[in-house]
């Protein structure tokens, strides 16, 4: 089965999965009580008559297949329909959060697999000893946190307490910059709190990850041959276990964006971070079912799709497939 | 002077709860061009002798006694770093190449060209062209360099095994069960392989192998090995016509010879003693048939049956004084 | 009679495996700190509500309110003047229950799903693996809020969501391990001599793969109870009951960071942190016990 | 293994240095003169289109970029804002309003009255937003001269001059399709009269504001206003004490009693009344359609349970003390429209509420609940919304103290969304929300008036007394005589009871006092910003300028 035969039927599989996510979204929210206009209204300057024609706006008032069909049609077109809170097309809101989001968790994963590859490489290397076990424990420890949790403690010390990082936001809202520096200087500072919040988080998982996985690798035949190769120790390291190790980290990065996007929503709400997973969390206690809706279906297709990436990469990676 | 000389070598594995003794005083010697067979049950201790003459074992196992004579120049004192350079120079070893013995994510060809690059300081284009003469040596078509290993049948990868073994022309090969995973048609193939190789290049060899045919077609000595002892040892014909050990009696009657009359096959009763806490005296006495009063309690001394003939049993002792 | 015969001697295999399993266990330092720290939680959780009064829960004076800790309350007071470690005492109760119970529908649904996918193969197979893609690829946690809202805040309602959105990663595993289990010969024995699907099912392929569920159970309890706090913490547990995460959320929105409140804080997040760690040691305690390739030589 | 080792510490190193530097260089931001106030709040802007905005945050942004023809002072009466006067003959119906002459929009364009009637008419005609109920009585809207302007109603309106429109510029709306000014048009730049033209908007985190030069009341001593919105109260309050913020307002409870514990000299905690209230409401709906428990139809239960509740001990628990005991519809606030009862009011006195049960035969049952005549338990559900912790606080309360006196109460907390499907299938017993008052009083004595049911009213009151004497307020001009007509309304209301107003939530605010000066509070007993005037932005200014 060729490399594109491979391709297409995981193309097809990842469709698949993403038009089942839309029914289940369509749905899911069809399932909520209460009707969301009048709840979100509830200001006695507003007549009747204006409540009549906004649910009309927001076709409300058809039946639940009618509003399936305009859905789909209207995904299709891009439009993801309008924000009960903001009377805005989804689509644009949800496009302007998401940088501030992409920034914090890039840099977090980036950050969070490389210190967590080079952990985890040494303690696999060094199993047994004081550094494995407490590094171990360690990670153990951080991969068991609540995330909402550690990001309340850094605030309290580093932003209360000792008071050398801000509070939160992305920035100090209409502060005047000297230079580019001074104002790339103000942006890392904003961000370092919650990026490295984030990535303690995340680098529990990822030193898990590599160590049991290094751990498997150098048991194999082929790591003794390459020892009686006379192979120094770095060489059957870089050159012989890492490849072979790589591999499920690869595949188990792309399965963790589901928990890292889950991450990114308690990171935001602690930090005020203005990103998608602040917009959830006000879409949530507003009851803004289109945002709520778009989101779900954004972050869902965008890990379907990192997923997908993820399969590539491993078929890249391991001959034994691509052939 | 001797190839290899190898004198009471002692190597046990380190648990929780003591010393496993894996060999015990193993002595033997080869000629240059000379292939010596090591047979035995499994976990009798075979592999563990030939590893440890490059200490090739794993963390918990240390070579405690002996001498390692190669071409006079013992190397049981030997650095690790020292060894790193022996190890395929001087001695290269065929694995059992069960899947993976070859690293699957690396081009076969690289592999090889890897082992010159470390021991014959060649250029990159160099080992190439060497590693293209090797296939042709070993019968493989030499544009399949660029290929990996699982594109290889069994028969094949093992071919490869051997060229990567006399890349860098070793003085002795060890060949641990090379043969055992293929079927009877390709292990000739790969065994007349050997054969042809071994001569041209003069290599010593020690094939360890629990199958006393192969032994009998390619060894011109053979030593039987029992819980970590060898207990008999000499020419091949002399040991298989004249088995004095009563185990080496009893190994040779549970292998039928397809020529030879038909007889029922007899197994030798219980199993392979726990080297944890080895047995007093004679390690084969709860097992041999002959056992006596001296067997349980004094362990025998080795006696010299002819030129080059030996085996320890205390049976052998009294005879030898009796005639 | 083969089938009774077939019974007994399974289950005699796998009581058999558990003692040697144990003696196996007893020797790994991390498990056996998972199992202690676990234990005293359950204590806690058990017998907790007798050791403190219901009444000191009550809202009652206004007087020592976000109080430090001092003699007569060890962890100080929250907004309510109620007793923190009281809170976290009884809190242990329901964040444990709420963990256990989704973590058993979790590993219901996804044993049965993995064990059937696994045996029927081909269209079931191929429907059911699709399915468990989905929830596999649906990031949990916005899926869990999603359905906290519209089910509204019950307890009911949080351990079903999170039971029903954990099972996926379970099902994979139970599947992989029946596709080998099924090749066995004794299996094929079984369906020589007649035995309906639904017998070698049970009788065959559950007790095989009960090591596995067992150990992935552990692993998706420490989960189980990492949504509930986060839930909680979110807004969206059920603001009638006591739990560690609905105590942390009214810390928080209560003021607690400003107040410097941090025996308010502290102690509830630690008490979760103690409880997933302690099943995150034992699961991968469990992980090494059970999976040979990581089981060290010299033990 | 050594070069592995390096390499990590290598990496160590990297990230303290570049930590240090983030701290180190990015710390105090270089000079900057201008000053700028900072306003710390929770709920997000939805949007910069008066046409489409509903919160109290956005409504703030509007009346800071607009203007209104009026404004109010310290005790309500009506002042004078874009309109210089006005005046409107016997009958009631024909208003003259002269305009302020040399008034600018902020793109330089002159304000006249031609503005004022394409807003009046352009909200008229198309039913806009919710400024709908302040034009729809306007049958014609002249224009005599650029800066004077006649409207005729078709009925004498008593709240009248009071138009809370923002009155909008001609030139621009004119082109804009109402249905777009209902939907998606973001009005990104909006261009008004007001003190501050709106600059930058970034959703989820601030709204920056410019002062206008040409401000016809004279530019604000302020350069810069911007609104930054907090995810949590915590790093808001912390903001404040810290000066990054310079007011901050919807603190809670708590956070406000840490606030004032720290006496911090520069901050001053303001516990202002605010004209909103929680109520506990009943299901007095005598439609048999009705699923309410039928015993709360009863008067003289629902008088009981008012006696039965220490109201002043659920505001000290609940809101940390903050807020007033609950009375009449119409908040103290407003002093000159609120009815205060004097000792008619039914305060907390157990004793009295078992005697109005046993007086209206609710007889004490075997398990310590009371039985009605025909043997029917008192036993009721209180719906609660998850959204609000206090509400779930006073539940708890509200249960314990109604079974002392043999009520027995089952909480039981939902989501607003089936909260408010159950009130209009008239499903409830009793629940407890709160309503936000407007400025005139009619808008929430119009709620519970009998032709609101199935539209706003949530307790299906009907008393057609009370209704009539809704319509004749509506028309009485005379400030007085309407005045008189308003507290018999909430007179006949408070005795109906078929609400029992819990209290007068507070509007727990905070401001920095070490950099401006000049905060108003209006009205006088209420906040200095989210108010419905915006004199603290004309009047602040730094301190000693």
């Amino acid at each position: 089965m060729n490399m594109r035969g491979y391709l297409l039927r995981k193309f097809i599989q990842a469709l698949i999965t993403v038009f089942i996510v839309i029914f289940m979204n369509f749905f899911l929210f069809r399932i909520m009580p209460g009707d969301p206009i009048r709840v979100l209204i509830r200001n006695p300057r507003i007549s009747a008559g204006a409540l009549e024609r906004v649910r009309d706006q927001f076709g409300l008032n058809e039946s639940r297949l009618v509003q399936f069909w305009i859905y789909l049609r209207d995904l299709f077109s891009g439009d993801l329909g309008t924000s009960f809170n903001y009377r805005q097309p989804v689509l644009d809101i949800v496009m302007e959060r998401v940088p501030a989001t992409v920034l914090l968790i890039g840099t977090a994963t980036v950050l969070s697999i490389i210190i967590g590859v080079l952990l985890g490489v040494i303690f696999a290397w060094k199993r047994g000893t004081r550094i494995d076990i407490i590094g171990l424990s360690f990670s153990l420890i951080l991969y068991s946190m609540p995330t909402f949790w550690v990001a309340i403690i850094m605030v309290m010390i580093f932003a209360v307490y000792w008071q050398i990082f801000p509070l939160g936001g992305m920035g100090m809202p209409g502060a005047f910059y000297s230079s580019y520096w001074v104002e790339l200087a103000s942006q890392l500072r904003y961000m370092f709190l919650p990026t490295i919040t984030f990535a303690l988080i995340l680098i529990g998982e990822y030193v898990l990850i590599m160590r049991s996985s290094l751990l498997e690798v150098m048991r194999e035949d082929y790591m003794l041959t390459a020892r009686a190769k006379g192979v120094t120790n770095r060489n059957m390291l870089f050159r012989h276990a890492m490849p072979n190790a790589m591999l499920p980290v690869v595949t188990l990065i792309a399965i963790n964006l589901g928990f890292i996007v889950g991450g990114a929503i308690q990171i935001e709400t602690v930090f005020s971070w203005p990103g998608l997973g602040r917009l959830m969390y006000s879409a949530l206690t507003n009851r803004d079912y289109p945002v709520l809706q778009g989101l779900f279906l954004f972050i869902t297709i965008a890990v379907i799709g990192a997923n997908f990436c993820a399969d590539l990469l491993y078929r890249y990676l391991d001959p034994r497939v691509k052939s | 002077m001797r190839l290899l000389e190898v004198d009471n070598l002692t190597t046990y594995y380190k648990l929780k709860d003591g010393y496993v003794r894996a060999c015990e005083n193993i002595s033997l010697h080869l000629e240059r061009g000379e292939a010596i067979g090591l047979v035995g049950e499994s976990a009798s201790g075979k592999t563990t002798a030939a590893l440890s003459l490059i200490k090739l074992l794993p963390d918990n196992a240390h070579v405690m006694a002996g001498s390692i004579k190669i071409e006079g120049r013992d190397i049981a004192g030997a650095t690790e770093e020292e060894l790193r350079h022996i190890r395929w120079k001087d001695i290269a070893i065929i694995f059992q190449g069960a899947m993976n013995a070859l690293n699957p994510v690396r081009r076969v060809g690289d592999q090889i060209v890897e082992a010159l690059r470390i021991h014959e300081k060649l250029s990159e284009k160099d080992a190439g062209r060497r590693t293209a003469e090797l296939f042709e040596q070993v019968e493989i078509d030499s544009d399949r360099v660029r290929e990996y290993p699982h594109e290889f049948s069994g028969g094949m990868r093992q071919r490869v095994m051997i060229a990567m073994a006399i890349a860098c022309n070793p003085k002795i090969i060890i060949g641990d069960e090379p043969t055992t995973a293929l079927d009877v048609m390709v292990q000739a193939q790969v065994l007349q392989l050997l054969e042809t190789l071994r001569r041209e290049r003069e290599m010593g060899m020690i094939l360890i192998t629990h199958d006393l045919s192969v032994v009998g077609e390619t060894c011109d000595r053979v030593a039987v090995m029992y819980a970590g002892q060898i207990v008999e040892d000499g020419p091949t014909e002399k040991v298989f016509e004249a088995p004095s050990h009563p185990y080496t009696r009893a190994l040779i009657t549970a292998f039928p010879n397809i020529e030879g009359e038909r007889y029922l096959a007899a197994s030798i009763p219980g199993d392979p003693p726990n080297l944890l806490s080895p047995p007093g005296g004679c390690r084969f006495h709860e097992r041999c048939s002959e056992v006596s009063e001296l067997c349980r309690n004094e362990a025998p001394e080795i006696t010299d049956l002819s030129p080059g003939h030996r085996a320890m049993c205390h049976l052998l002792q009294r005879k030898v004084k009796v005639k | 009679m083969n089938s009774a015969l077939a019974k007994r001697d399974n289950f005699a295999l796998l009581k058999k495996n558990m003692t040697s399993f144990w003696s196996i266990y007893r020797q790994n330092s991390m498990g056996l700190i998972g199992l202690v720290i676990l234990l005293v939680f359950a204590l806690m959780a058990l017998f907790g509500p007798y050791l403190v009064e219901i009444t000191v829960m009550a809202v009652d004076g206004v007087t020592q309110v976000i109080h430090p800790p001092t003699s007569g309350y060890w962890l100080g007071t929250d907004d309510l003047g109620k007793d923190i470690l009281a809170g976290v005492i009884i809190g242990s109760r329901v964040s444990l229950l709420v963990g256990l119970a989704a973590t058993a529908i979790s590993m219901i649904i996804g044993t049965v799903i993995g064990i059937v996918s696994g045996f029927y193969g081909r269209a079931v197979d191929a429907v059911l693996m699709r399915i468990t893609d989905v929830f596999l690829v649906i990031p949990w946690l916005p899926l869990m809020l999603v359905m906290a809202a519209l089910l509204g805040p019950s307890l009911g309602n949080i351990i079903f969501v999170i039971g029903i959105t954990s099972w996926a990663g379970t099902a994979r595993i139970i599947r992989s391990q029946t596709l080998s289990v099924k090749e066995r010969p004794y299996v094929e024995r079984a369906r020589a001599i007649g035995s309906g699907d639904t017998h070698i099912m049970f009788y065959h392929i559950l007790p095989n793969v009960f090591p596995l569920i067992f150990a992935n159970t552990v692993l998706v309890a420490a989960v189980a109870i990492l949504s509930e706090t986060t839930l909680s913490f979110l807004g969206m547990g059920d603001p009638t009951q006591v739990t560690w995460g609905m105590m942390l959320h009214f810390a928080f929105s209560m003021g607690a960071v400003s107040y410097g409140a941090w025996w308010w804080l502290l102690p509830p997040g630690i008490c979760v942190v103690l409880v997933v760690l302690s099943f995150t040691f034992i699961g991968y305690a469990l992980d090494e016990v059970l999976n040979p390739k990581l089981r060290r030589r010299d033990q | 293994m050594r070069r592995l080792n390096k390499v990590a510490l290598l990496l160590v190193i990297l990230i303290l240095a570049v930590s240090l530097l983030v701290t180190g260089c990015g710390g105090e931001e270089s000079q900057d003169e201008r000053n700028i106030l900072r306003i710390g709040y929770m709920r997000e802007i939805e949007s910069l289109n008066p046409m489409v905005i509903w919160s109290v945050q956005a409504y703030e942004v509007m009346y800071v970029n607009y203007n209104f023809l009026m404004s109010w002072d310290e005790d309500l009466n009506v002042t004078p804002k874009l309109a210089k006067s006005w005046d409107v003959d016997e009958s009631g119906t024909f208003w003259t309003f002269y305009l302020e002459e040399e008034v600018t929009w902020h793109d330089g364009e002159p304000f006249t009255a031609e503005d004022v009637k394409f807003t009046f008419e352009y909200i008229r005609d198309n039913e806009l937003g919710y400024f709908y109920d302040y034009v729809a009585s306007m049958e014609e809207i002249e224009v005599v001269d650029e800066h004077t302007l006649t409207v005729k109603t078709d009925e004498p309106i008593a709240w009248m001059p009071q138009l809370l429109v923002p009155i909008l510029p001609m030139h621009i709306w004119s082109e804009i399709d109402p249905a777009d000014a209902e939907g998606e048009f973001t009005n990104d730049n909006p261009v008004g009269t007001g003190p501050f033209q709106v600059v930058e908007h970034r959703k989820g985190e601030y709204t920056r504001l410019v002062a206008n030069d040409n401000y016809f009341k004279g530019r604000p001593a302020i350069d810069e206003v911007i609104y930054i919105i907090y995810a949590n109260t915590d790093m808001m309050v912390e903001a404040l004490k810290q000066g990054e913020l310079d007011v901050i307002a919807d603190v809670p409870g708590a956070q406000f009693k840490a606030l004032q514990e720290t006496n911090d000299p520069d901050i001053v905690t303001l516990d202002a009344d605010s004209p909103s209230f929680t109520e506990l409401s009943f299901n007095v709906w005598e439609d048999e359609e009705s699923m309410g428990n039928p015993i709360l139809r009863d008067r003289e239960v629902r008088i009981a349970i008012e006696y039965a509740l220490d109201r002043q001990e659920m505001i000290d628990v609940a809101l940390m003390g903050y807020g007033e005991v609950g009375s009449t519809l119409v908040p103290p606030l407003f002093d000159f429209w609120h009815l205060d009862l004097g000792d008619d009011f039914r305060a907390y006195n157990p004793q009295i509420a078992v005697e109005t049960l046993e007086a209206a035969g609710y007889t004490l049952g075997a398990d310590g609940i009371r039985v009605s005549p025909d043997g029917e338990p008192l036993a009721f559900t209180l719906l609660i919304r998850n959204e609000s912790p206090d509400n779930q606080k006073m539940a708890s309360m509200i249960k314990d103290m109604l079974a002392e006196v043999g009520i027995e109460i089952t909480v039981s907390v939902i989501d607003e969304g089936t909260l408010t499907d159950r009130i209009y299938d008239g499903d409830f017993d009793m629940f407890i929300w709160g309503w936000y008052v407007d400025v005139d009083p009619s808008s929430i004595l119009k709620v519970v008036t009998t032709d609101e049911i199935m539209s706003w009213s949530d307790c299906f009151y009907s008393n057609p007394v009370y209704d009539e004497l809704h319509l004749l307020q509506q028309r009485t001009m005379d400030r007085d005589e309407r005045r008189e007509l308003i507290l018999e309304m909430q007179r006949i209301f408070y005795n109906d009871s078929a609400y029992i107003m819990l209290s007068y939530d507070p509007e727990l605010m905070a401001y920095r006092t070490d950099k401006y000066e000049g905060w108003v509070r209006n009205p006088r007993t209420g906040p200095v910003v989210y108010t419905n005037v915006i004199d603290t932005y004309e009047e602040l200014r730094p301190i000693g300028e």
